[in-house]
């Protein structure tokens, strides 16, 4: 394979064009929504749908959350493949009756004979100046209810593989999509073959052998910027991007772990009963003899979302990814 | 021109210029519910049809009290009784074609029933069996929904999907008076509206939401008026005339199949049973209100129409009844069989393909279960 | 007899008695928007409130035009306009008494400010600074409402509240016409209707939800005809008509104080900024439709009554611009203050007392402020 | 103190005198909900409370879980006490936006000028045989949501106790009621004064020196089930009864693991994600030196609430409580 030269493109447009290109390869592929037509969506990842595929295909629905996936429900029942905008993570709220009852159910309550291939969209989490509800990160209510997928990118190409593998799937997916990581840019070429990533695959960012931060969608830019600044603090350390956090890759964060045998899960949402403590508790549990130290957690406070003027000291930062690092005990290492 | 183009597209003008969209009246449902048996329209439906309904009517009864003999025997673990209710049941799965799909509530299981679907089948939810007891594309009924007014939006969907691809689907969506409150009812009765979506809700209003009347739920003129802040015809009907509920819903349906939108039908009725066994009453209501109804049975009312008009004799009757009791017995037999039900089942539909958390917790079931066979080959109990 | 108590209950009676519980006619809203500028009626209006509405009116515009200034000097986060709906929203601020509540959406700061709030407290939440800038007891007015219609029921229980204690207070909700699709206005509007509360829905109808046109909203003949499936009374009223709003808006009011329960109130406007700051209307709309309502501009409509019936002269609109231009003036001054926040409040108010789960994370962040400070002091940076 | 003979009341007779007494006491206390009047809601809780109070204080709603929460903020924005029934777990969903955007965020938004003393009552939990929608542990979801306090009693004293502290409280409570405890019975004098728990504090229910189990709400009396059987095997376990998830007692259920060396997390909701995965982060973050091994999860299935005739095999149940204890690796005790 040789190296080609390719234009950087951001994660907005690479989730604009996996969605592009799942609509072109399947007519069963609907994408419906407040405002992802005519406007392209609050973030413009639906740019240009509506022109290539018409209202039929590409539809501003009424605004209601509730009926937005109530009706994809029903269209999912007829065969269609409803691509869901949610439009800010806040906003996903009015819909959780359906997620939950419905949406994530369907398949074990008509004991298979009736899956509910939809895929939920919710741009997430802070760091965008955004005022009162329009910075949640709202992954704990997703991973606790059963029959849901999630998902959640962290680079521009997972963007768009994870994303068509969520639309492909059979099964409801959550993409969680990092708000503050949509122009972030990557070299990519979306016009080359792209690989639609299999959904549970956790992927090791940088390698490393002191400790390992387990982290995913916008805090892995952040996590990878701690370990590089750490280099000067004498710790080498692995980042593990899950990219998933439904089905969960056990086996890549565990053999991490056993290998660097300290951890530290790092996220946006709040603490207590976030991700980071099913992550910690798991972790423990299959690595616990290669523990050097109980696993930290590096996480948004429990508090509401801070206002943009204050969010810099909630979200976690590389001082305080460093902070945990220190705290790993390092001098019980023999 | 796509179907969501085809619609006038209405632009907000300047005030000078602004006018309603259409003439509110015809949206004004009916005055009074609408009857046709005992009036003077009656004469023009077909005997046989009145005929049909009355024969499962007469079936649909008898499900009712053997749905609800089999709770005291402790073969349901719930039953809500539709028993006064059978003409709204009825008739919303005769009017329906093949091709249409029914959308039903906890309610409406004998719905589901006078469609096609087996009694058992019908009743796997409430015995305390898997949620969903069929495939819903076979007799294209929607799973019996209990979140109240969820299964609407549904509805709208698939029928919205339908029209997309060009079929010639209608759904009809089924709900009581009480779920007209949720968010879910407006939100899917606008979707409907705006979609022009080929659906037709039926609303049963049986005067309470368990124990809550409807003078509690709402202060609307009826609940057909609620038509109206959606674009939408409203229609009043007697819901214990299972003539008139036919001809209602037949009308509707034939609008949304033409591609006239949706219709919102308020069938006035009363529930006769308790909400469910489960529950008492007498807490909330009097027994000369439920009294009252009895004058006004959906059976009898037909069966008067039938025999005051020479339409069926006692040998069709007693032939109506002796279906209704072979289907009574039938569904007594296979109820009173305990279905066997495989625990690892547990894990079999939660994903296409379990996620590796699954397979670690049916693995740890699987073991259980395998000691606890050990245990009973065991009787002395070495193992655990 | 209580509150609750006191309405005529409501009972399901068998259909030949049943009757719709009021005639439906009175419900109908307006065949067409309400209107006074320019009508006959206007003569009939208090000319000191038709100069009061002006002064706010322009008051309101300059305020409008000043924070979507400040969003481009980068000193708001962002700002919803409503230029071109000021009409609204001083006359909802001006036709409530003290003890009123008003219940704003975020695009009403305009409405706050107008009851006498500052505009810099008004303003705390798009400047980025904390979420309610004021204590909404002070000017009774409830924190901006972000998520949409959520305001609504609040809106009923503070009215219903007050009722139950015998207040005589009544409460205004503010809302978009995109909101009425959510489920909480149909719950709200429920509540309200059966509940009686003494509570006013103004929405306003400004064609669009960022870029979704009314007519994607809804296929109602107006949202004012939404009322008739609560049982409440439905206003149409033209929006860009600060004597009509007032007018409509107090009946209104008067209705509820008076016991009669609720009324909604559509006023017709439109939109004259894009969405935000951060919107770009070019994607969903034509310029003409935007040029088109020029000519029917709030302040316009009221400056032509006004001069034409020689209320105002120059000198009156000298001073409203004046007193405008000083509003903004300070405004400017103060939002270019950069505000202090104290980092260590984002756990003050969490809980009345925090949990030592927050106090160990309150001491964490001290704990980094101080090293940071230390930092500070220490240039070399020999600590992180 | 002298004892005095009690007669046994029931965990729902509890909850209803606990309603009664803040009535009277407190005439700004407000009971609404689905069927709570004439009916005594469906599980009778608030059994006879409208003849007393009347229909302004005990008020049957429409049936909108969204609206009776929202007009419940408004009431306590006007200076009431509502107290909110959820006719059951699932049916509480409509009302999670105005839950979480609002009910517990009220506080912070207004800078502590408006708290608003919500109490939310949810029956939780199966093992009544229940169809769907009617077993739901949701308690993922309150425990994620800062802002809220989430309490769950075990026992009939605290089923009084803990709802008069959430009526009192300034802050919003959710109650979650074991609905499957409700007819258990305990020796209860309503009669006589009652405690009113202060919330936040664990309780040993059960003393012991092998392991801790740490658990709340219906696994509460299965848990001193177990340890009555784990004798048998030669294990004294010792059981803490949280009462509260949030605020958590960290000081009670450190103090026992330190002493004990050996945890394990009971609960009914679902494993990944569930209130199982932060509790034993949290224990292993205090106690990590003092752990024998890893803190272990007895939980629900990560899957739809089964069906009735399945769900004893969904349950953790005195077995699968004593296998978690089984594999505390005992063989590393030195
Ligand atoms: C969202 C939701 N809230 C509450 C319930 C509990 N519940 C079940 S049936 C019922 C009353 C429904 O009344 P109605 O809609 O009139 O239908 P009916 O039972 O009379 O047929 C209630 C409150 C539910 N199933 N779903
Ligand atoms: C529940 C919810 N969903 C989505 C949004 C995002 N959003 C903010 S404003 C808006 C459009 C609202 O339109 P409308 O109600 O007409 O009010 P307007 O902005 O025109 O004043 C949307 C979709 C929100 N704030 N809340
Ligand atoms: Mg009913
Ligand atoms: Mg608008």
């Amino acid at each position: 394979m040789t190296t080609v030269a390719v234009k950087p493109a951001t994660m907005a447009q690479a989730f604009g064009r996996a969605l592009r290109d799942a609509m072109a390869e399947d007519p069963t592929v609907h994408v419906m929504g407040e405002d992802v037509g005519a406007l392209g969506g609050v973030f413009r990842v639906t740019d240009g749908l509506v022109k290539e595929f018409g209202e039929d295909r590409v539809t501003d629905t009424p605004l209601a959350e509730a009926g937005i996936l109530g009706t994809a429900v029903g269209m999912a029942m007829y065969g269609l493949r409803p691509v869901v905008e949610m439009q800010f993570d806040a906003f996903a709220y009015p819909a959780f009756e359906q997620l939950i009852s419905h949406v994530a159910r369907w398949r074990n309550r008509t004991r298979g004979a009736m899956p509910l291939p939809i895929t939920v969209r919710v741009p997430y989490g802070g760091g965008i100046g955004g005022v009162e509800h329009h910075s949640d990160s709202s992954e704990a209510y997703y991973i606790a209810t059963p029959g849901l997928h999630v998902v959640t990118p962290a680079t521009v190409a997972d963007a768009y593989g994870l994303l068509r593998a969520a639309i492909a799937s059979d099964d409801p997916v959550v993409v969680l999509e990092p708000k503050r990581l949509y122009w972030s840019k990557d070299a990519w070429n979306p016009d080359e073959p792209q690989a639609v990533e299999p959904i549970g695959r956790a992927v090791v960012r940088r390698r490393g052998r002191s400790a390992t931060l387990i982290t995913y969608g916008p805090s892995v830019p952040v996590c990878l910027e701690a370990a590089e600044a750490a280099r000067a603090e004498g710790w080498d350390l692995e980042v593990v991007d899950l990219r998933s956090l439904v089905p969960f890759d056990d086996e890549t964060v565990s053999a991490s772990v056993r290998r660097t045998g300290r951890a530290v899960v790092v996220h946006e949402s709040g603490s207590f009963g976030g991700p980071g403590g099913e992550i910690a508790a798991r972790v423990t549990e299959r690595c616990f003899h290669h523990l050097e130290a109980p696993v930290l957690r590096v996480a948004g406070f429990d508090i509401p979302y801070p206002p943009p003027m204050l969010e810099r000291h909630h979200l976690p930062g590389v001082d305080r990814i460093l902070d945990a690092v220190a705290r790993l005990q390092w001098e019980a290492r023999s | 021109m796509t179907v969501m183009e085809q619609r006038g597209a209405y632009r907000p003008t300047p005030p000078p210029a602004w006018q309603p969209r259409t003439d509110p009246a015809p949206l004004l449902p009916d005055a009074l519910p609408h009857r046709v048996l005992g009036t003077e329209a009656a004469a023009q439906v077909d005997p046989d049809l009145l005929r049909r309904l009355y024969a499962q009517l007469v079936r649909g009864r008898r499900y009712n009290t053997q749905a609800t003999a089999l709770t005291k025997q402790g073969r349901l673990a719930v039953y809500p009784s539709s028993t006064g209710q059978e003409a709204c049941e009825v008739a919303a799965a005769l009017v329906l074609e093949e091709r249409d799909w029914l959308f039903p509530s906890y309610r409406d299981t004998l719905a589901a029933v006078a469609r096609g679907l087996d009694p058992v089948q019908a009743l796997t939810l409430l015995r305390g069996d898997w949620h969903t007891g069929y495939d819903p594309r076979e007799h294209r009924v929607a799973p019996l929904c209990t979140p109240l007014a969820t299964q609407l939006p549904h509805a709208v969907g698939l029928a919205h999907a339908a029209r997309l691809k060009g079929d010639d689907v209608v759904a009809l969506a089924m709900i009581g008076d009480g779920g007209t409150s949720e968010g879910d009812f407006h939100e899917a009765l606008n979707f409907a509206a705006v979609w022009q979506a080929p659906v037709v809700f039926l609303v049963q209003n049986n005067g309470f939401a368990i124990s809550v009347p409807l003078a509690k739920q709402t202060a609307a003129p009826s609940l057909a008026h609620k038509a109206v802040g959606y674009g939408m015809p409203g229609r009043l009907v007697d819901g214990n005339d299972a003539a008139a509920v036919h001809e209602v819903l037949g009308e509707a349906i034939a609008h949304a199949r033409a591609g006239g939108g949706p219709t919102l039908v308020e069938a006035v009725t009363y529930r006769m049973e308790a909400h469910t066994n489960a529950d008492d009453d007498k807490r909330y209501r009097d027994d000369a209100d439920v009294e009252a109804w009895r004058a006004h049975d959906p059976i009898a009312l037909l069966e008067r129409e039938l025999t005051g008009r020479g339409l069926i004799d006692e040998a069709g009757m007693a032939a109506a009844r002796e279906d209704a009791e072979a289907m009574a017995a039938d569904l007594r037999e296979r109820m009173n069989q305990d279905p066997v039900l495989d625990p690892m089942d547990l894990f079999a539909h939660v994903y296409a393909r379990p996620t590796t958390q699954l397979l670690e917790q049916e693995a740890m079931l699987r073991a259980e279960l395998d000691a606890e066979t050990r245990g009973h080959d065991d009787p002395e109990g070495a193992t655990r």
